[in-house]
């Protein structure tokens, strides 16, 4: 089938998604879907229907990006535009049925938005406050289209760019992606054009491609939802870079914690490969590209370059120096291109609409838009794509709504474990690669993990360095030993075992694990502990000298007592104490025995009248 | 280290046969798995990975048999093996546990969670039941953040979980 | 060898049979090791057993022990169907081609396969890519030899590496291991019994004429006895002394109960050594020597290089160093020699042997030299032949394929072959006595695949006995399919279960080489 | 060849083609502290050691790692770099058996004069031990996992050199350790127990089994066992073979020995020895001088070829002897006994 053919076929296909005959039910089944229970839901919901006989289809959809408001249908009911409906719940479910489906009203606030202007109370889509500030191009097919359907993908410019870059020579390609201005999205933010151009004059063949999707930043989760929901456009994206470069082979490195995104790649290759998007002589332009997945086994340091490399190869995720770099040396010595997952799925509308327009958004330095996955204390959490430059505070506050509690919002941690955390008297701060370097932290591939006052600092820094200390490759002694000795230091100091000098020996030895480390993995991993001792030392201070963890994590420093004036004696807490540390006569007062308490915190947690106190 | 590794070392000074005697066995059906890839280097991870996946957990036999049918030496897969969090070198429960301990996890309370499924299990993180029914792990992240604290039990995602929340998950399989 | 052991690592295919390279060779085992793995070098072993080197080998053919022959003739009969042979090489350097190709036309790979059971396959495979290669190697050792047509065997080889011109050039050759550590020099010395020092033959008058002028008296014009054939006339009276230096025939000869009758029935028997082997235990005089380390001299390794060896231990009781015993026993006799070091001696072989004549005492100081090296400002040879063969032109000969000398049958329904392990040295007069090396290796095994094991009803770790026309042992069995069926394998080494009691000592018509590496052997449980 | 001129903290050094910063600088006679280069291997990196200052290069690059350009401008003794060295020192102190500074088992530990060089003696930091056992099943050596460093050069000699890998990095990070498959004892691994791992052990973590005896002469010779002729080098003390190590300038094994070139010598020095002549009288070998061993053999052989010729008697000469004594044996027996029959077991 030609190419024009292919599209005229898709548009057919997608014409039936918004104009439905019978009404479509589109249910958001990327992980977040799944995980907040989407497939049980429509299961029910399913027999519901067919029980009292109510027509309808269902398609499935990936991520939107409100995760928070998951499980999520779109329904589409002849000659209206979508409704979306959020945090379904069975009940709420049922009642949509009849409501919606049957009557075709939308009652009281089940609906969160209308894919089209705004009707009834219930606002546009576009004009929710997790979407307005939004500019989606990596993101631009998720949760719209189908992933298993290819027709939905070609029904949006689908392999336009690619179509559009066979006409042109591997150096226009290049040039076209050099005045997009993209940089690399999985962290260091090297140009992708300039990365092409040593490939691409580098000797040796074949020449590989490396597609990184190995997303192993604690935090970030925008690689799979791409994968997920849109996987085509990655599949674009290195079909582009294949053909800039000059290579004929292709991997795909993705994580094995991502099952249904190796699913949903491993179909979107063989739906390619049959309508000859890839394979031999791709759209009859005499280019070949052969692709292959590769599947991670559990290592964050196969996200750097070289250990990526030695996987592939099967050998042991080792880092190695550099220079060689993998543009002349790299997967089995020969020249290899690694791009992440983010950089690829750009590609195509860059392609497709030019590398000016692309370059439109952002700052100077930083061009473009980029995606963010928002988690931890806020309320909105999910992922985002937004033009560089654009404040943390209208990240965290007006997309992310802030805390969901009404918390203190303390800070963002970003670049998981390679990156730092920035404090909120910081939030100003326009968020590009040199910008959040500049505070000690690195874009990363986009993490955001919102922290609030009952963060403690200091057991952050703890957590980050017992990740890297384990996910340490243990090649080279400064990564190796300096992160356990580090994680010590740290650990100790939760503890409240905190020497004096021990900040300065962090200090000391962050530094220097940072300078001597052999790959990034040991060269950033200090910084979640230098930016936390750089904003929030005096937080360090009162762990080592007042033994006091303010913020009420470290166990070690706290202990919970139950006030008795507040104490009604409802009894919720000693039921659901694990250790039966609790007692007390029912509408009396209770008391916690410390000898017995583990801190675990449930009572802290369950008590409706404030009555525990943590200390 | 494996189980063998902390027996005394002298037990079997001089009485084995010399290595170069020694051949793993390796049953019609792991050879008919491990000939469905090319023997190259390159395949040592999948072979791993497809070995566990139908096995469960990796043998020495079955880690012998993959080093024999790629050429490699054997200390190589041990060595890849056991660099890669995904691979077991002991029998794992019927019933796979992972509580994500990833940082947006972390900070909504994950370790809470982690420590009460362990007090229940009575197995600490990378333990199995003696009865061979659950295996708990922790896990970096499975990119749930959003609906963070994840657990995960035999290949369902889980999220929003509490406390109570998790256990109910663990019983309901019991 | 013809050419040298760091070649190994420049060559891109190298056909390696009857060596067990890695445990015999240790450190050229090795070199082929990084061959194959880093330099992309092809290996291909021939040996029935699935030695260590087969790990790192493209190709392992498991011919049936003794059918090299056929094995060598079919590659050649693959190598000139395909028409892959080397026609300048063949038609500028060699000759006689035509009286050697009946042997190869005949033997295709069919019918090669029905006899060494080597699938016919992996056969044409082999002679591909052995002439393929621009540089191929052919190392062998006693596998190839230690046959009653071990000189066909080897001459086969000869044939497939002048067929595929792989011979004088580097990276390429027909290369010999050397089992022990001056073998080579024993040969260059003269140590035989049809040539003098050098290689030259006794029969030569000119040549004789040289050395009886430098020593003085009349030498015998008729090539003496081989080892085997001096064994056998002494047990039958012709011969009445034996002088016997730092050899160990009572464990390393074939048929050792036949071997042990004629060392008993010597009439005067003097062996020199540095241990009481189980030779010595027949002498009538046994004389103390000094060990490798006790003495000065020179050693010639098994790439012709000639090199030092110092003495750096002071010698034990009252030992002495061999050559003074030697001096002073032929002083004593009447034949005067007045040497005062080694260093005089080797002055002396400089003069006489052509191809040490360069090789001198201080030249070899650091590096040793590799012979032949006709004078003092010579860099020694890295490869032989490079523009002609030591005769000219090379010659094929024919070599028909034949069947070893005694196979395995009714009664005796296994073929035992022997050899060497890593931990332990020839007679382990020496390796013997290094605990470790005991520990390791205990020894006394004999190796036994899994179903010819079944059918026998023995376990690994049994005592079996294993027994041939000639004697019987006993040994455990290691059951193992590093052994094909049918065949059973013991290493040498060890007093306690000699190998050679069964070993059959039918001859080489040509090397006088015993058929060590295949006899009929029978197995059974020991209750 | 062209010989390429940088420098190093302002000296101008030359260096070879395709040489390595820290090797042409060690070359010069200048040392940087390294653990796990090795020059017979790849370079790796692993130690940090080496990290130098480069004009024009981001960061610290290691000079094991870094090839000499022309004109390059290095910098070996900054703040920084002392910073770093010292730091990973201090690490692994840290992480080692306290008595590591002045331990003899090595005696040659890398890790001892580096920390020597950059003034570690003591450790500020948290002190760990690795939880392992020895692993004392080889009969020769004892891999002592306390002592490891981690620099690999075992596991690099091992398939680099030896193109074996019996062993290799296990597990990762902090829980890292070399080991052969499967977590085994070495013994029971394919290791061919050549030992040259542990001559390339930068500190006590591989040792040869037995005191550490400081050889008082060494002396090159050549292997008694298989033809072929590996040069080493006998560390003697009191009369003992106490050290054997593989001549890294000999072109046949460039250093390398295997297990009975390593460990097997010891015979030498067995009580087994012969020290004295032995005659037999009535069936029973017994001690003799050697006036009376000589001749009794130079007047038996005198009377056996007066009797029955010189080819009534016949000498086996030895593969094991020299060139020198195998050429006055065979001339013996020709010129000296007139007889023709002499051989060797070449062919066994």
């Amino acid at each position: 089938m030609r190419f024009e053919q292919l599209q005229a076929r898709a548009k057919k296909a997608w014409q039936e998604v918004v104009s439905p005959q019978i009404p479509l039910i589109r249910m958001g089944m990327a992980t977040c879907g799944r995980a907040a229970g989407g497939q049980e839901l429509l299961q029910a919901f399913q027999e519901e229907l067919a029980k009292n006989k109510i027509q309808a289809q269902f398609s499935e959809v990936g991520c939107l990006g409100l995760c928070y408001a998951e499980p999520m249908a779109e329904i589409i009911l002849p000659g209206r535009p979508g409704v979306l409906f959020a945090k379904l719940t069975p009940a709420k479910m049922k009642k949509i049925g009849e409501d919606y489906l049957v009557h075709g009203k939308i009652v009281g606030d089940s609906a969160l938005a209308v894919m089209g202007p705004a009707r009834n109370g219930t606002p546009a889509f576009t004009d929710l406050p997790m979407v307005k500030g939004q500019q989606r191009t990596a993101l631009r097919n998720c949760g719209i289209i189908d992933p298993t359907n290819l027709d939905h993908y070609l029904a949006h410019d689908g392999y336009v760019g690619l179509k559009r870059a066979l006409s042109l020579s591997p150096d226009e390609v290049i040039a076209e992606v050099k005045t997009s201005g993209l940089r690399g999205r999985g962290g260091a933010g090297f140009p992708t054009g300039q990365k092409w151009e040593f490939c691409r004059k580098a000797t040796g063949t074949p020449k590989y491609l490396i597609c990184n999707a190995d997303e192993g930043d604690p935090g970030a989760f925008m690689d799979r939802s791409v994968l997920e929901s849109d996987p085509h456009s990655v599949l674009e994206g290195m079909a582009l870079a294949a053909y800039a470069i000059g290579a004929e082979h292709g991997y795909i490195y993705c994580r094995a914690e991502y099952p249904l995104a190796l699913e949903r790649l491993d179909l979107a290759i063989r739906q390619a490969t049959e309508h000859n998007l890839l394979g031999d002589n791709i759209l009859g332009s005499g280019f070949n590209l052969h692709l292959k997945i590769k599947m991670g086994a559990g290592a964050f340091v196969c996200g750097e370059e070289t250990a990526l490399m030695a996987s592939i190869e099967g050998r042991r995720g080792m880092p190695r120096t550099r220079p060689p770099f993998p543009a002349n040396q790299g997967l089995f010595g020969k020249p290899t291109t690694i791009n992440n997952v983010e950089t690829l799925a750009n590609l195509p509308p860059i392609l497709a609409k030019g590398g000016a327009w692309y370059a439109g958004f952002g700052t100077e330095k930083s061009k473009g838009t980029k995606t963010f996955a928002l988690a931890g204390k806020v309320d909105r959490t999910g992922l985002i794509e937004v033009p560089m430059g654009i404040t943390l505070k209208e990240i965290v506050f007006d997309i992310g709504g802030g805390s969901p509690i009404g918390k203190k919002i303390k800070a963002v941690q970003t670049g998981g474990p390679s990156g730092g955390c920035i404090p909120a008297e910081l939030f100003d701060l326009p968020v590009d690669y040199e910008r959040l370097a500049a505070v000690g932290s690195i874009m990363g591939s986009g993490g955001m993990v919102v922290l609030d006052e009952n963060t403690c600092m200091v057991d952050v820094a703890r957590y980050f360095l017992e990740f890297t200390k384990n996910e340490s490759c243990g090649k080279c002694a400064p990564c190796r030993l300096g992160t356990r000795q580090m994680h010590e230091i740290l650990t100790d100091i939760c503890a409240g075992r905190g020497r004096p000098g021990d900040i300065e020996l962090l200090e000391e030895i962050g530094a220097a694990v940072r300078k001597g480390s052999l790959c990034a993995l040991g060269g950033t991993a200090p910084n979640p502990v230098l930016t936390t001792i750089q904003h929030y030392r005096h937080e360090y201070e009162q762990h080592i000298q007042d033994q006091r963890c303010f913020a009420g994590v470290c166990k070690a420093l706290i202990t919970y007592s139950i006030n008795a004036e507040t104490c009604n004696g409802c009894r919720v807490c000693a039921t659901n104490c694990p250790q039966q540390a609790i007692s007390g006569e029912k509408k009396k007062p209770h008391v916690i025995d410390t000898a017995l308490c583990i801190k675990c915190g449930i009572c802290y947690e369950m008590c409706k009248f404030d009555a525990v106190v943590r200390q | 280290m494996s189980k063998k590794a902390k027996k005394d070392p002298f037990a079997s000074r001089g009485r084995k046969a010399r290595p170069s005697q020694m051949r793993p066995k390796v049953d019609p059906s792991l050879r008919a798995l491990l000939e469905k890839y090319p023997a190259e280097r390159s395949n040592l991870i999948p072979l791993l990975q497809v070995v566990q996946d139908q096995h469960g957990w990796l043998t020495e036999d079955s880690m012998a048999a993959i080093a024999e049918y790629l050429h490699v030496p054997s200390s190589i897969v041990y060595g890849v093996a056991t660099f890669y969090a995904q691979f077991y070198m002991t029998p794992q429960g019927k019933h796979r546990v992972k509580v994500c301990q990833g940082t947006a996890c972390h900070v909504r309370g994950s370790q809470a969670i982690m420590d009460q499924l362990s007090s229940k299990l009575g197995i600490p993180p990378g333990g199995t039941t003696s009865d061979l029914l659950f295996s708990l792990e922790r896990v970096a992240c499975f990119g749930s953040c959003a609906l963070a604290p994840v657990m995960v039990l035999d290949g369902k995602v889980h999220g929003r979980v509490t406390i109570k929340k998790a256990e109910k998950i663990v019983e309901g399989v019991k | 060898m013809t050419n040298s052991i760091s070649e190994f690592e420049t060559a891109d295919t190298v056909f390696i049979i009857g060596s067990n390279t890695t445990e015999a060779h240790p450190i050229i085992g090795l070199k082929l090791r990084r061959a194959a793995l880093f330099h992309g070098a092809k290996i291909i072993v021939a040996d029935p057993r699935r030695i260590d080197i087969t790990q790192v080998a493209k190709l392992h053919l498991r011919q049936r022990s003794g059918t090299d022959v056929a094995l060598i003739n079919a590659m050649m009969n693959v190598i000139l169907a395909e028409g892959l042979e080397d026609k300048n090489f063949i038609a500028e350097r060699t000759e006689g081609l035509e009286d050697a190709l009946p042997a190869i036309k005949e033997m295709t790979p069919e019918r090669a396969e029905k006899i060494t059971g080597v699938p016919a396959e992996n056969i044409r495979q082999a002679g591909r890519m052995f002439a393929q290669a621009d540089r191929a190697s052919i190392v062998y050792a006693m596998g190839i030899t230690q046959h009653s047509h071990g000189t066909d065997n080897v001459k086969a080889l000869c044939n497939l590496a002048m067929l595929t011109g792989n011979l004088g050039k580097e990276g390429a050759g027909v290369n010999p291991l050397r089992g022990q550590n001056n073998v080579q020099g024993a040969c260059d010395m003269g140590g035989l019994p049809n040539v003098l020092p050098g290689y030259k033959p006794v029969t030569d008058e000119a040549a004789r004429k040289v050395f009886e002028e430098a020593w003085g008296v009349k030498l015998p014009e008729k090539p003496g006895l081989t080892m085997i054939e001096m064994l056998n006339a002494a047990e039958k009276g012709e011969i009445k002394a034996l002088f016997i230096m730092g050899e160990n025939p009572a464990l390393s000869d074939p048929n050792l109960n036949h071997t042990r009758h004629a060392l008993d029935q010597c009439e005067f028997l003097v062996v020199q050594d540095i241990f009481l082997t189980e030779t010595a235990q027949f002498a009538d005089v046994v004389l103390p020597g000094a060990s490798f380390a006790e003495k000065d001299g020179t050693f010639t390794n098994t790439e012709r290089r000639v090199g030092r060896v110092r003495q750096a231990l002071t010698l034990p009781g009252q030992a002495r160093q061999d050559w003074q015993i030697i001096q002073d026993l032929s002083n004593r006799m009447g034949y005067a020699m007045k040497y005062d070091s080694p260093r005089q001696i080797l002055e002396e072989i400089n003069q006489l042997v052509p191809q040490y004549a360069g090789i001198t005492w201080y030249r070899i100081e650091k590096k040793g030299i590799q012979w032949p090296c006709p004078d003092t400002s010579h860099p020694g040879t890295k490869f032989l032949h490079q523009d002609k063969f030591t005769r000219g032109k090379g010659k094929f000969h024919p070599t028909p394929f034949i069947e070893s000398a005694e196979l395995p049958d009714k009664k005796y329904p296994l073929l035992l072959t022997t050899g060497r392990q890593l931990y332990h040295f020839h007679t382990s007069t020496m390796t013997g006595r290094v605990e470790g090396l005991e520990e390791l290796c205990p020894g006394g095994s004999v190796e036994i695949n899994p179903e010819d094991a079944a059918g026998l009803e023995i376990m690994d770790g049994e005592k079996v006995e294993v027994a041939s026309r000639r004697g019987k042992v006993e040994a455990i069995a290691l059951v193992t399919e590093k052994v094909p069926k049918g065949t059973i394998f013991m290493p040498f080494h060890f007093a306690a279960a000699p190998a050679n009691m069964l070993t059959n000592d039918a001859l080489d018509p040509t090397a006088k080489i015993p058929e060590l590496k295949v006899c009929a052997a029978a197995v059974r449980k020991v209750a | 060849m062209e010989e390429i001129k940088f420098t190093i903290d302002g000296q101008e050094v030359t260096a070879k083609p395709g040489q390595s910063v820290l090797e042409a600088t060690l070359a010069a006679g200048i040392y940087i502290p390294n653990l796990c280069y090795d020059p017979k291997l790849e370079p790796y990196g692993g130690c940090r050691l080496c990290v130098v200052e480069i004009e024009g290069m981001r960061g610290l690059p290691t000079a094991c790692t870094t090839k000499v350009t022309p004109g390059m401008k290095v910098r070996s003794e900054t703040p920084e770099v002392h910073q770093v060295r010292k730091i990973t020192m201090e690490l692994l102190v840290a992480d080692h058996p306290l008595e590591c500074l002045t331990c003899s088992l090595n005696q040659r530990c890398d890790l001892q004069k580096a920390a020597a060089f950059l003034g570690v003696d003591q450790s500020r930091l948290r002190r760990s031990e690795r939880a392992l056992a020895n692993d004392e099943s080889n009969p020769f050596f004892v891999r002592d996992f306390k002592k490891c460093i981690l620099c690999a050069r075992c596991v690099r000699v091992c398939s680099e050199v030896r193109g074996l890998g019996a062993i290799d990095m296990a597990k990762r990070g902090y829980e890292a350790f070399i080991s052969p498959f499967a977590g085994l004892p070495i013994a029971d691994s394919i290791c061919e127990s050549c030992g040259e791992c542990v001559d390339h052990c930068p500190t006590g973590a591989l040792y040869v089994r037995g005191e550490a005896i400081l050889p008082g002469k060494e002396v090159k010779t050549i292997c008694p066992y298989c033809g072929v002729g590996c040069q080493m080098v006998l560390g003697i003390r009191q009369n003992r073979i106490v050290k054997v190590l593989g001549d890294l300038t000999y072109p046949v094994n460039s250093g390398s020995l295997c297990v009975k070139g390593r460990f097997g010598l010891d015979f030498a020095s067995s009580e087994d020895r012969l020290k004295t002549p032995l005659i037999k009288k009535n069936g029973q070998l017994v001690e003799a001088t050697w006036d009376e061993a000589l001749d009794l053999v130079a007047s038996r052989f005198k009377e056996i070829k007066k009797k029955h010729g010189g080819q009534a008697i016949a000498g086996l000469c030895s593969a094991k002897a020299t060139n020198e004594e195998n050429y006055l044996f065979q001339k013996f027996i020709r010129a000296g006994a007139g007889s023709p029959h002499i051989d060797h077991c070449a062919r066994l």
